[in-house]
C-alpha cells in the first residue's frame, strides 16, 4: 500500500536521504532500524509531507503523495505519530485526542474511538482535563499515540513510541501494535527495542547513514551478525 | 535672503502634520485656508515686491513633521539652514508654536502662527520680535466676553470638565478667575486625559451638581461624545459650551437641530459684513459644511493678509524690515483694520469671540457689540428622547 | 449609594464591551495566527468610515451596515494572510521569527493603509449622531448606543468562543495556533485555517468599528489608538483565550468609569497601573496558561 | 558521607501530589536510580533538587547544607548539574558554546579564555561531540542533543550530576556505549543520580535504586533487591524488563 | 596562513575602517555647514536607541517596548535640572536617572515572557506619561516646559561622545562571556540557569546600561525640542522606531542596527521632505518589502551578496 521508490532529501544543502525505495503491504508491520542519526525521522516525516523529497516518488494507496500537503495525506488514511511527543502543549489531553480524528472520515465517531484509546491507556482517562504540557514525559507519550490511532488510519507510522515509557508499558504497547495488526492497519514502526521490534516485525529495513544498507524478513535479520554487533548491542 | 539674482517666485516653507496624530487638526484649521489663499494670490500674479518689479507668485514647500515635535523642529531647520526658503509659515499645536517660535526668531525669519495661542505666549513675545500670533485664545478675550454674557443672564454656577493639556489647563484656569467677576461660582472642576472614552461618569457628576453652566474645554474627541452623552442622559443645563469643536461645520451636521443653543467660541459670522460674506463664500459655497471653522479660519485668513500687505509695504523680501512693518503697521483684512500689538493680533480686531448655534447658524452672540444674534439663555432642552 | 455604585458598574460594563469588542478580533488574529496585527486599529477605522459613508450619502442604518462591511473585511483579512503572511510563515524558521516579522509587516501595513485612507476621506474628523438616547434601568439613564455596542460584544464573542471550543474548526484553529505541523499531520490545512483567522479578526475589527462610530467622532488617523487599546485588553486577558479578552475589557471598563468617578484625570493612569499590576501577578494574563 | 539528603519533601501541583513527603540521601561517589512509572514524580523531583521548582514542605541538604530555597544558578555553582528529559539546549548557539556557557558561569574559577576552550573540546570529546563541534546545537540528533547536554552539565564542574533520561532513544547497542560513559563519568569522583527507564542500564551502573509512586518512594535498595521486589514488578517492570529507550 | 592570523587580519581592517570614520565624523562640523549636522543628530539619536535596545533586546529576546521610558526619562531630566546644572552633570543624571529606572523595572518585570513583556514595558511608557501629565497638572500646574538651547555642533558632539562609548559598551558585552550568558538566556533561559548563569542578574544589569545610553541621549535630545510636556517626552515613536530599525538592519551583527537605523532615519527624512502627501505609503511598502524581500535584514542580505561575490572570486583564480 505504501511505495517509495528512489527518493532523496535534503536539508538545506546537506543531503539526508540517498535513493531510497522501500514498501509496506497491507496487515503487515515493517520495521526500520537505524542508529542515530541515520535518517530514519527523516525519512518517515517525507512520506507524510512534512518534508519534500527532492526527486524520486512515494505513492500511497496507488495515489501519488509526494507533492502533495500533510493534510491531504492525512485524508488518504495515513497516520504518523511523530518522534517528541508533538502534543499541542495547551489543550487538555482530551482535546488533543480529538484532534486525532479531525479529518472528515471519522471526525463524526470520535467519541467511540475515543473510549477505545482511553481503554487501551486508562491513565489518560484519569487526566483528560489536565493540559498536555503538564504531563509527565510517558503520559505524554501515550497521548501521542493514543491521537495518532484517533483517526482511524490504514496505515500507521510510529516513531520510536516506546521511548520514555515504564517497562510495563513498553509491554503493553508492543501489544497495541500486534492487535493493530490484527484489525488489518499497517504499520511502519521506527523503535531502538530493536530486538523486540524484530520478533513482532514482518519485515525490517536497515538505515544507515540516509542509505539503506539491508532488508529482509525480520526473523532472518535477527541473525546477522551485523544487526547483533550494530543494534543488539550482543 | 535677499539675493541679487532675479527672483521668479517667493517660496514658503512648513512643516506640517500630514499624518499622524495631529493630521486631524492640522488638515481642518490652516490648511484649506492657506490652499484657497495662496490660489487666489496667485491666480492675480502673486504679491508685487517693489524691489523686484514685479508680482511674485507664492511657492508651497511643504513637509509632513508626522505630528513628532522633535521632526518638526528638525525641518524648520532644514527649511530654514538647507533649503533657505523666502518664508515660513507657521506648524500645527500650541506646542509645536513654543518649540518652532524661538528658533524661527534665531535665524530672523518673520513666523505669523496659526493653530495654537496660550496665555503664556505673552509673555514669551517680548523676547521674541519675529513671532506674531494670530488666533483668539482663553483671556485674549474669549473666556472674560463669555463670563459677561453668562453673568448679565444671571448664571449663578458653572461645572467645568477640562482635557488635561495645555489647553484644557488654560481656558479653565482663566475661567477660574473670570467666572467669579461676574458672580458665577465654578462647583465642580475636574480634568479628563487625552483618549479617554468614557464620559457617562462625568455628565452624571455636573448633572447631580444642578450647574447652570456646563463647560467641556477640549477638542473634538471630548467635546463630541460629552455632548452626545448629554443628550442621552437628558443633562439639561442652562448653557452648555465646549470647544473647540462647537464652532465646527461638523459639530451641526453631526447633531443637526439638536445643536440649537450650544455655546461655542467663533470669530465671525457671514452676516457680519460683505468682507465676511465674501470669504464665506470663498471658502465654503458649495462645499460640505463639515469643513466650516467659524473661530480659526477668519484670522489665519486675515493673518495672512498682514503677511501680503506687509511685504508690499515693505517692497522688499528682507525678513528685518518686514517685520518692522508688522508690528507698526495696521493693515486692511476680511476683520476690518487689523493690526498686531506686542505680537498679538490686537483685540479691537476680534469680530467675535463666543458663538451660540441657532437655527443652523453658529452666529455671534459676544461681545455684544459685534453680535448677530441674541444669546438665548437658558437654551432649550434637547430634543426628547423618543419614550419606549 | 447603592444605585451611585450600581450606576458605576453598568457604566463601566458599556465601556468594557466596546474595550472587548474592539479586542476579541485582535485576540484571534494573534492567539491563532501568531500575528500581532499592528494595524488592527486601521482596519476599525476602515469599518468606521464605512458605516460613516454609508449613513451619511445612503442613510443606511449603521447596524445593518455591519453586514455590508463585514464580509468585505473578512475578504481583505483573508486574502492578506493568503498573500503576505503566508510567504513570511513559510519562510520563517521559527514561530518567534515569523512573530517578529509578521508584527513589523502588519506595522508597514498600518502605514500603507492609514495613508490610503487620509488620500481617500481626508485627516478631517468625522461624526455623526445616531441612538444618542438615554435608556432608562433602573431609575438611570444609560446611552442607547452603548447598549447595542453592549449587546454586540457579548453576542459576537459568545458565538466565537462557542466556535472555538466546540466545533470541528475551531478545535483546529486552536491547534494551529499551538503546532501548525503537527496540526498539519492531523489534517488541519493550516494556511486555510490561519487566512480564515486572520479574516474573522478583520471582520471583527469592521464590526467594533461600525459600532464604535455610533458613539465617537472619527478620523483616518485614529487606528493608532485602538490598536494598543486592543493590545492592552488582550494581554490583560490571556493570549489564547477569547473569553480573557472578554474579562479584561469589562475589567478595564469597570475599573475606568470608578476611577473616572472619583477622580477622571486619574483614568487612565489607572488603566496603566491596573495592567501593569495584573501583569505582576499574573504574567500570563487573567486567563494565561 | 552522603552528599545529598532530602526529608520530607513535598510538591503539589494544584491538587495533585506529584512528589509526596519523599526521604532519601545519596552517597558521595555513587550512582544512585531513580525509577518508578511514568508520571511518578522523578523528574519533579530533579526538579526540586536543582530549584527548577520551589518545595512545598521538607528540606534538601548538599553537602549538609540547606539548599531549598536557593536560586538554579546559586545550586549549579555549589556543584549540582543536571539534564533534561525533554533537552533544552541552546538551539542556535554552536555546540561548543553551548558547553563554554558552563565553564564560563559554572563555577567561579580564574581560568583564561584559552584554558577554557581547550577544556570545553575536552568534554566535547568525552561525551563524542568533536566532530559536530561548530554546528548550531539544534541541527543535532536527539540522541546528541542529549550528549551535548551531559557535556555542558560537566562543564560545570559538579559533583552532583542529575541524569533524566539521557539513554531513552538509542538503541541497545547505544546504551552500552552511553553506559560507558556514565561510568566514566564515576570515574572522575562525581556522584550521580539517574532516571531511567532502561533496566539494563539502572542495573547495570547503579549500587543503589529508589522507586517513586504516585509521588511516593515505594522501595529502595540495591538492584538485585528492587528487581526482585513483589510491588516493583507489579506497578512498574512487568514480567520481563524489556525496555530500551 | 592559520585561521588566526586571518581573523586578526580581516579585525585589523575592520578597525580601520571604524577609525576612520570616526575621524571623519569627528571633523564633519568643520567641513560641512548647517544642516548636515542637524541630520546627522537625528540619525545619531535614532542610532544610539536602536543599538542601545539590540544590546539587550537582541541577544535575549525579550522585546522591550521601554525605550520612549528611558529616553523620555533623559529628557525630562533635561527640561528639569538643565538650567541648573552644567550640562555634562545633566546627562549624567539623565542616564543615572534612566539607568535606576530599569532597575526597577527589570526587578519587576523577571517573570514575564514573551509579548507579555514587550506590552508590560510599552504599558510603563504610557503609565509614566499619563502620571506625569496628571502630577503636572494637579501639582505644578503646568503642561510644559522649555529646556535649554545649546548650538547644533555642541549637540552634535555630545551625540558622538555617547554614541563612540555606547559602541565600545556593546563590543565588550558582546565578546565577553556575558555575551554568550545573553545569548543563552534568549533562547533557553532554563538551561542557563541550571547552568550557572545568574539569569536575573544579567539581565536586568544589561537592560539597565542600554537604558542609561537611552536616557543620556534623551537628555542632549531635549536641548533640540527646545519645549516639552509629558507626551513629547515620552512619545511611544521612540519605542517602536528602534525596534522596527534593528530589524530592519539585522540584529546579528553590530553593524546591523546601526546601517538599519541609518538608513531609515535619512529616507524617512527624504520622504517628509520629498514626497510628503504619500510618506507613508512609500515607508510602509518599503517596511513589507523589506521583511518579504530581506529576511535577514540588510546586513543578511548584503552577507550573502557578498559571499556569493566572493565565491565566484574563489571559482575565478
Ligand atoms: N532540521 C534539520 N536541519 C539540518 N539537519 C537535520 C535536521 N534534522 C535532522 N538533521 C540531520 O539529519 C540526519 C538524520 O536525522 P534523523 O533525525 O532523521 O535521524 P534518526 O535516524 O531519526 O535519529 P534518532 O534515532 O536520533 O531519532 C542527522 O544527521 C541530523 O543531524
Ligand atoms: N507543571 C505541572 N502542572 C501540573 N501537573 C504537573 C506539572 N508537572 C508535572 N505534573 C504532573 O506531575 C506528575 C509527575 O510528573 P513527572 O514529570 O515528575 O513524572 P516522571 O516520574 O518524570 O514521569 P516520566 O517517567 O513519564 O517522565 C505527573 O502526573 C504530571 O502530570
Ligand atoms: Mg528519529
Ligand atoms: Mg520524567
Amino acid at each position: 500500500m505504501l511505495h517509495v521508490n528512489h527518493i532523496n532529501a535534503f536539508y538545506g544543502k546537506i543531503q539526508a536521504l540517498w535513493d531510497i525505495s522501500l514498501n509496506v503491504h497491507e496487515a503487515e508491520v515493517v520495521a526500520l532500524v537505524g542508529a542515530n542519526g541515520a535518517g530514519k525521522t527523516t525519512l518517515v516525516n517525507t512520506i507524510s509531507g512534512l518534508l519534500r523529497p527532492t526527486s524520486g516518488l512515494i505513492e500511497f494507496l496507488g495515489k501519488r503523495v509526494d507533492d502533495l500537503k500533510s493534510h491531504s495525506i492525512v485524508e488518504l488514511g495515513m497516520s504518523h505519530i511523530p518522534e517528541g511527543r508533538m502534543l499541542f502543549p495547551n489543550m487538555s489531553v482530551r482535546e488533543n485526542l480529538e484532534m486525532g480524528a479531525y479529518t472528515k472520515r471519522v471526525w463524526k465517531n470520535k467519541h467511540k474511538t475515543l473510549e477505545q484509546v482511553y481503554d487501551l491507556f486508562p491513565v489518560l482517562r484519569a487526566r483528560q482535563r489536565q493540559l498536555a504540557r503538564t504531563l509527565s514525559g510517558g503520559e505524554q507519550q501515550m497521548v501521542a499515540m493514543g491521537r495518532g490511532l484517533m483517526s482511524n488510519p490504514k496505515l500507521c507510522i510510529i516513531d520510536e513510541p516506546s521511548c520514555g515509557l515504564a517497562p510495563i508499558i513498553v509491554q503493553e504497547m508492543f501489544g497495541i501494535i500486534g492487535s493493530l495488526r490484527s484489525q488489518g492497519i499497517a504499520i511502519f514502526l521506527i523503535e531502538q527495542n530493536v530486538q523486540q521490534t524484530l520478533e513482532i516485525a514482518n519485515r525490517a529495513y536497515v538505515l544507515e547513514n540516509g542509505r539503506l544498507i539491508l532488508e529482509g524478513n525480520s526473523q532472518d535479520l535477527i541473525q546477522e551478525e551485523m544487526i547483533k554487533k550494530a543494534y543488539l548491542g550482543l | 535672503t535677499t539675493n541679487t539674482f532675479a527672483k521668479d517666485k517667493i517660496v514658503v516653507g512648513m512643516a506640517r502634520p500630514l499624518s499622524g496624530p495631529m493630521a486631524t487638526i492640522g488638515d481642518s484649521a490652516f490648511k484649506p485656508i492657506y490652499d484657497t489663499w495662496t490660489d487666489e494670490v496667485n491666480a492675480q500674479g502673486g504679491i508685487y515686491v517693489k524691489e523686484y518689479g514685479k508680482k511674485l507668485p507664492i511657492e508651497l514647500l511643504i513637509y509632513d513633521d508626522k505630528g513628532d515635535l522633535g521632526t518638526m523642529t528638525r525641518l524648520t531647520e532644514k527649511l530654514i539652514v538647507k533649503d533657505k526658503v523666502d518664508f515660513l509659515w507657521p506648524s500645527c499645536g500650541t506646542a509645536f508654536v513654543f518649540a518652532q517660535a524661538p528658533i524661527a526668531n534665531k535665524h530672523g525669519y518673520v513666523l505669523i502662527t496659526a493653530e495654537g495661542g496660550a496665555t503664556h505666549v505673552k509673555d514669551m513675545l517680548p523676547s521674541l520680535p519675529y513671532v506674531f500670533v494670530s488666533l483668539s485664545f482663553s483671556d485674549w478675550y474669549q473666556i472674560p466676553v463669555l463670563a459677561e454674557l453668562l453673568g448679565e443672564k444671571g448664571a449663578k454656577t458653572a461645572y467645568i470638565t477640562f482635557r488635561a493639556d495645555l489647553f484644557g489647563i488654560e481656558y479653565s484656569g482663566v475661567a477660574g478667575i473670570e467666572f467669579p467677576k461676574h458672580g458665577i461660582e465654578i462647583i465642580g472642576l475636574n480634568s479628563v486625559p487625552p483618549e479617554t472614552k468614557d464620559f457617562a461618569p462625568i455628565i452624571k457628576k455636573a448633572k447631580a451638581s444642578g450647574a447652570d453652566v456646563f463647560c467641556a474645554f477640549g477638542y473634538p474627541d471630548l467635546v463630541l461624545p460629552a455632548t452626545g452623552t448629554s443628550m442621552a442622559l437628558d443633562y439639561n443645563p442652562k448653557a452648555w459650551i465646549g470647544g473647540p469643536a462647537v464652532n465646527f461645520g461638523f459639530y451641526h451636521t453631526t447633531f443637526g437641530p439638536a445643536a440649537e443653543g450650544v455655546l461655542g467660541f467663533t470669530t465671525f459670522a457671514c452676516s457680519q459684513s460683505k468682507a465676511a460674506q465674501t470669504l464665506c463664500d470663498k471658502l465654503y459655497k458649495g462645499k460640505p459644511e463639515e469643513i466650516n471653522d467659524w473661530w480659526g479660519h477668519p484670522l489665519y485668513w486675515a493673518g495672512l493678509e498682514c503677511w501680503k500687505q506687509a511685504i508690499e509695504k515693505a517692497g522688499t523680501l528682507d525678513q528685518k524690515v518686514i517685520r518692522e512693518v508688522l508690528a507698526t503697521e495696521k493693515f486692511n483684512t476680511v476683520l476690518g483694520p487689523t493690526w498686531f500689538e506686542n505680537g498679538l493680533m490686537a483685540k479691537e480686531c476680534h469680530t467675535g469671540e463666543i458663538g451660540q448655534w441657532q437655527k443652523g447658524i453658529f452666529e455671534v452672540v459676544g461681545p455684544t457689540k459685534n453680535a448677530t444674534a441674541k444669546f438665548v439663555y437658558p437654551k432649550s432642552i434637547w430634543p426628547a428622547p423618543p419614550k419606549k | 449609594m447603592i444605585t451611585t455604585f450600581l450606576d458605576i458598574v453598568i457604566s463601566g460594563l458599556l465601556m468594557g464591551g466596546i474595550y472587548a469588542l474592539i479586542a476579541v478580533g485582535l485576540s484571534l488574529q494573534y492567539g491563532v495566527a501568531r500575528v500581532l496585527n499592528i494595524s488592527h486599529g486601521e482596519f476599525i477605522m476602515i469599518g468606521a468610515f464605512g458605516t460613516y459613508i454609508l449613513y451619511k450619502t445612503a442613510g443606511v442604518n449603521p447596524i445593518l451596515t455591519l453586514a455590508i462591511c463585514g464580509p468585505v473585511l473578512f475578504l481583505i483579512g483573508f486574502f492578506l494572510y493568503k498573500t503576505l503572511f503566508k510567504i513570511l510563515l513559510a519562510f520563517s524558521d521559527s514561530a518567534e521569527i515569523f512573530e517578529g516579522k509578521s508584527l513589523l509587516a502588519s506595522f508597514g501595513l498600518l502605514f500603507i493603509i492609514q495613508n490610503i485612507a487620509i488620500l481617500i476621506w481626508g485627516a478631517d474628523i468625522k461624526s455623526y449622531s445616531f441612538l444618542n438616547i438615554g435608556v432608562d434601568l433602573g431609575g438611570a439613564l444609560f446611552p442607547a448606543n452603548r447598549m447595542v455596542t453592549l449587546l454586540f460584544a457579548v453576542v459576537i464573542s459568545m458565538t466565537f468562543y462557542l466556535f472555538l471550543a466546540f466545533t470541528r474548526m475551531g478545535k483546529a484553529i486552536r491547534a494551529a495556533a499551538q503546532n501548525p505541523r503537527i496540526a498539519g499531520l492531523m489534517g488541519v490545512n493550516i494556511n486555510q485555517v490561519l487566512a480564515l483567522c486572520f479574516g474573522f479578526g478583520a471582520l471583527m475589527a469592521s464590526f467594533a468599528g461600525g459600532l464604535l462610530s455610533m458613539c465617537y467622532p472619527i478620523t483616518t488617523t485614529m487606528g493608532m489608538e485602538y490598536t494598543v487599546i486592543a493590545i492592552i485588553v488582550v494581554v490583560l486577558g490571556g493570549l489564547d483565550s477569547i473569553v480573557g479578552s472578554f474579562i479584561g475589557g469589562f475589567l478595564l471598563g469597570i475599573v475606568g468609569s470608578i476611577v473616572t468617578y472619583i477622580e477622571p484625570g486619574l483614568a487612565l493612569v489607572a488603566y496603566y497601573a491596573i495592567f501593569i499590576i495584573l501583569l505582576l501577578v499574573r504574567p500570563t494574563g487573567i486567563l494565561g496558561k | 558521607m552522603s552528599i545529598l539528603e532530602g526529608k520530607g519533601v513535598t510538591k503539589y501541583f494544584g491538587g495533585l501530589a506529584a512528589v509526596s513527603n519523599v526521604d532519601f540521601s545519596v552517597e558521595k561517589g555513587e550512582a544512585f536510580g531513580l525509577i518508578g512509572p511514568n508520571g511518578a514524580g522523578k523528574t519533579t523531583l530533579f526538579n526540586l533538587i536543582s530549584a527548577a521548582y520551589p518545595v512545598k514542605s521538607g528540606i534538601i541538604r548538599f553537602k549538609d547544607k540547606d539548599i531549598t530555597g536557593l536560586k538554579p544558578y546559586k545550586i549549579c555553582r555549589m556543584g549540582v548539574a543536571r539534564t533534561f528529559q525533554i533537552v533544552k539546549i541552546f538551539p542556535d548557539l554552536p555546540v561548543f558554546s553551548n558547553v563554554l556557557l558552563g565553564l564560563h558561569f559554572g563555577h567561579s574559577s580564574g581560568m583564561s579564555s584559552a584554558e577554557k576552550a581547550s577544556l570545553a573540546l575536552e568534554y566535547l570529546d568525552f561525551v563524542g561531540l568533536t566532530q559536530v563541534k561548530m554546528a548550531p546545537a539544534k541541527d543535532l540528533t536527539l540522541a546528541n542533543q542529549k550528549r551535548l547536554e551531559v557535556a555542558r552539565a560537566l562543564a560545570t564542574g559538579p559533583e552532583l550530576l542529575l541524569l533524566d533520561e539521557i539513554m531513552a532513544g538509542l538503541n541497545p547497542t547505544e546504551v552500552s556505549q552511553a553506559m560507558e560513559l556514565v561510568n566514566r563519568i564515576r570515574e572522575k569522583g562525581i556522584t550521580i543520580i539517574m532516571i531511567e527507564h532502561v533496566m539494563k542500564a539502572i542495573m547495570n551502573i547503579c549500587q543503589r535504586i529508589m522507586v517513586l509512586h504516585h509521588g511516593e518512594k515505594i522501595a529502595e535498595g540495591s538492584p538485585r533487591e528492587i528487581a526482585n521486589s513483589e510491588k516493583v514488578i507489579k506497578v512498574y517492570l512487568g514480567e520481563k524488563a524489556h525496555a530500551t529507550c | 596562513m592559520d585561521i588566526t592570523t586571518l581573523k586578526s587580519k580581516k579585525s585589523l581592517i575592520w578597525w580601520t575602517v571604524i577609525f576612520t570614520i570616526f575621524i571623519l565624523l569627528i571633523f564633519l562640523p568643520f567641513y560641512t555647514q548647517g544642516y548636515a549636522v542637524v541630520l546627522l543628530i537625528s540619525i545619531l539619536v535614532y542610532v544610539i536607541l536602536t543599538l542601545s535596545w539590540v544590546m539587550f533586546s537582541g541577544s535575549t529576546g525579550y522585546m522591550s517596548l521601554a525605550p520612549a521610558a528611558f529616553f523620555g526619562v533623559g529628557i525630562y531630566t533635561s527640561a528639569l535640572i538643565g538650567k541648573v546644572f552644567p550640562f555634562p552633570i545633566t546627562v549624567l543624571v539623565g542616564g543615572m536617572a534612566s539607568f535606576i529606572l530599569a532597575i526597577l523595572v527589570g526587578a519587576l518585570t523577571l517573570r514575564l515572557k514573551g509579548i507579555y513583556f514587550a506590552i508590560f514595558t510599552f504599558g510603563l511608557v504610557m503609565l509614566i506619561a499619563y502620571s506625569l501629565l496628571f502630577f503636572e497638572i494637579q501639582v505644578t500646574g503646568t503642561r510644559g516646559r522649555f529646556v535649554i538651547v545649546m548650538d547644533y555642533n555642541t549637540i552634535y558632539f555630545y551625540m558622538l561622545g555617547i554614541f563612540m562609548l555606547l559602541l565600545l559598551t556593546t563590543y565588550l558585552i558582546k565578546n565577553s562571556k556575558y555575551g554568550l550568558a545573553l545569548r543563552s538566556i534568549g533562547q533557553e533561559e532554563d538551561a542557563a540557569a541550571h547552568t550557572g548563569v545568574n539569569v536575573v542578574g544579567v539581565k536586568v544589569m544589561t537592560f539597565a546600561i542600554s537604558a542609561f545610553f537611552m536616557g543620556a541621549v534623551g537628555s542632549v535630545m531635549a536641548t533640540k525640542l527646545t519645549y516639552i510636556d509629558p507626551f513629547i517626552a515620552f512619545s511611544t515613536t521612540y519605542s517602536f522606531m528602534p525596534v522596527a530599525m534593528a530589524i530592519f538592519g539585522g540584529t546579528g551583527s553590530l553593524y546591523g542596527p546601526i546601517i538599519g537605523a541609518a538608513i531609515l532615519t535619512y529616507l524617512e527624512e527624504i520622504l517628509i521632505t520629498k514626497f510628503a502627501e504619500v510618506y507613508m505609503l512609500i515607508f510602509g511598502a518599503i517596511l513589507v518589502a523589506a521583511i518579504l524581500y530581506l529576511p535577514d535584514g540588510l546586513v543578511g542580505f548584503i552577507q550573502k551578496i557578498w559571499r556569493r561575490l566572493m565565491e565566484r572570486n574563489h571559482v575565478d583564480t
